[in-house]
């Protein structure tokens, strides 16, 4: 059963209103290829939720410049001032969530929790509209999990079951993200065989993976470090 | 010396050998270069590294290898990554002994406010909120005073908050001010500066303490 | 065939090519031997495995890789392996597709008890309330009547649950039992086994499924 | 600055009344040599935090024979009759937590949070005494984190800054109690230098560990799998 796919066959997946999970922290292990063909397909009025609104040319930034999120839940927006500018228009909605909150609503979206209290955000603005609990005499924040339609994120390396690989800090919410979405489709730098992997170096396992599509890469890449 | 030098300068002062720092975006990140010789730090990044090293050379950056700032860095040995959610239980488990971040207020009750001007800037919190509740010890490192000389150390902040009551130490190019239960204590000035223009340049009193000193950097 | 046969045999029926299947310790690990031809399924183990594989040949056993009994088994090509707590992400987070457990009693709203006796024996729920409440689907596998012949399958559970409302389906070797919204529904008998020998056995009310059949093992 | 320790210190360490979490599950990747060393030791009125407790003879059921834990917080007792024994003669104290709140409430304790929603055990009597929380019309029970004071685990591998690498189904819960307990000693089967293990392939990084003790094997063990 190889989860091999196609890109069209993910972009079917993707309607106007989705809610998208993508991939990445500054555009770094962000899956361009999936973003450009969103771009492409001129999908609307997207809720996307990622760490951060990216650049205008990399990243979901792209997404905002062709101004097809409806509404974004990120944690970071100032690299992209384009969103700053939809935002402050009242073009699109930005939910800004701190970035460990939102890595955790994520991953209680993923292992079904009803939620996580966090001490973040106590005493902020953040706390505006949610349940603040004691605990042993300190105050925590309830934050609800968060899930999507559809997660795209990106790899370094997949088997053909979908037991992926993340690489340094292209890592980031990817793997949250494999496991918080109905359907997850993952943008592979290689893909290996089954096997090919030691069961102990699988950072997610396959059950979680429906598509795989390799990315379309510059053919070379520096690939200096560890 | 630039303000932004005595700044990062005085701040790797506060490192201590074996201490987990994490160092925020901009002029904090410049600290990682001034850590005294003989002190041992690691440098954590909150998207999923620890053990940062230096930048690498033109020409040499790894696209996977980067800083919360999306800037090329490197790993030393021994260094690890994980995802996110790993990165933030590092830092609001108690492991992590510094953050240096930048500030646009901070008050006499350890307020931080960083994160937005309503009507005007909203960058987002991204992992300061994170970082400034979770850390055993927050340093603000910024300027004394706003690009048009208004101050910002406060008697209380009035932007939106980062977090409350969290802050212990700022460090500015013109004084070292501690965070106590009492307000601030000026403990050291920045290099020529006098007790008069630190109090000028501040809007919230200081308490001067009886150790005061010029900054040794 | 012996009982638990009849049980583990019908139980592997229920699987669907490509599901995530996790077998309770005890009868329902038995399941893995009968696997329908042409069907592919992966078992979950929540000690920390998905992929896992038959039992190893003797002396070829790895004491590093066990099921969630302990027993000795082996993980296949594809498998991999994981902490605790992401192990219990994949069974509480929808993704898994069918536990089979083991019950002392099940009753007609479809609540379960199967991790303690008070007062007698008291094993723990392991991971067996988790298992209940995350799987899509839960198949109860367990002989019709406790040793003693009294009744398991009730009105109204006598026991601690170990979880509310539940249960799916319960397979014995004398029946197969869906549990629906109005009440217990006959589906299959045992081989040899008739609709009265079943109700004589079970204190629930059961409706007769009009398709009821002898089971096809 | 090495973190190679050795049994001595670690044991320094654990004294009358001293909450421990040792890991492994059924005695798999559990550190028999610290759990000896206790046993030896006869520190008295222990709070040890685990999976389950193990067997007579082997993993943290070793410490229930010798009358050394005076609360278990574990998920199963069914493999050891004497925890049952002590339990019913309320010689020890139990508490039963299911398995995936057990590693949650862990995680949570490791993590900074104030605790976590789970729908496990709604409607048992697992819920007594817990706050119970209604999140989009679903209910849930509050957990509450877990710490000790020391950390006993066990790895495959670590760097002689404390990083590691666990193996198979003996990782368990050995990574989240490395998280939440103020001091963690590791058993590790292999030691060795500073850069020998791939960052990519660091489980548990060296900053949470505090000593490490290399594991008394038998020389050769069989490790036929993959």
């Amino acid at each position: 059963m190889s989860k091999i796919s196609d890109l069209k066959t993910v972009m079917d997946r993707i309607v106007d209103g989705s809610v998208i999970m993508i991939g990445g922290f500054l555009a770094v292990g962000t899956p361009e290829g999936f973003v450009d063909a969103i771009v492409e397909k001129g999908t609307r009025d997207l809720t996307v939720i990622g760490n951060d609104t990216g650049f205008l040319d990399k990243g979901i930034g792209k997404l905002v410049v062709s101004k097809q999120i409806k509404k974004a839940i990120v944690s970071h927006v100032g690299t992209n001032a384009e969103t700053g500018r939809q935002m402050n228009a009242k073009e699109m909605e930005v939910e800004l969530v701190p970035q460990g909150t939102l890595a955790e609503r994520i991953r209680a979206g993923g292992g079904g929790l009803g939620g996580i209290l966090t001490p973040t955000g106590v005493g902020t603005i953040v706390e505006e509209g949610k349940q603040k609990i004691t605990v042993n005499g300190k105050e925590y924040l309830l934050e609800l999990p968060l899930r999507a339609e559809i997660a795209l994120i990106k790899a370094y390396k997949a088997d053909k079951k979908g037991n992926l690989v993340f690489r340094a800090t292209s890592r980031n919410f990817n793997p949250l993200m494999a496991m918080a979405a109905d359907y997850v489709a993952v943008e592979a730098e290689n893909i290996v065989e089954i096997g090919e992997i030691d069961p102990d170096e699988v950072m997610m396992p396959g059950v979680f993976v429906d598509a795989i599509v390799p990315a379309k890469q510059p053919a070379i890449e520096v690939k200096g470090g560890a | 010396m630039n303000s932004r030098e005595i700044i990062a300068r005085r701040v790797g002062q506060e490192f201590k050998n074996g201490n987990l720092v994490n160092l925020g975006i901009g002029m904090p990140t410049m600290v990682a270069n001034y850590v005294p010789e003989g002190v041992e730090v690691t440098f954590q990044s909150e998207n999923g590294i620890i053990g940062m090293g230096p930048v690498p050379p033109k020409g040499q950056e790894d696209s996977d290898i980067s800083n919360a700032g999306g800037q090329p860095v490197t790993i030393l040995p021994g260094g690890a990554y994980f995802d996110s959610c790993f990165s933030f239980m590092v830092i609001r488990g108690g492991r992590l002994d510094i953050t240096v971040l930048g500030g646009l207020q901070v008050d006499e009750k350890g307020n931080l406010a960083n994160w937005m001007v309503p009507g005007k800037i909203v960058p987002g919190m991204g992992g300061a909120m994170d970082l400034t509740v979770g850390a055993k010890k927050v340093i603000i490192a910024m300027e004394h005073c706003a690009k048009d000389g208004s101050p910002k150390i406060l008697k209380k902040c009035t932007l939106p908050l980062t977090a409350k009551e969290e802050v212990d130490l700022i460090v500015t190019e013109k004084a070292v001010i501690e965070v106590t239960k009492d307000g601030f204590l000026l403990k050291e000035l920045g290099p020529g500066v006098t007790i008069e223009e630190v109090k000028k340049a501040t809007e919230a009193e200081l308490i001067v303490s009886p150790e005061l000193k010029e900054m040794e950097i």
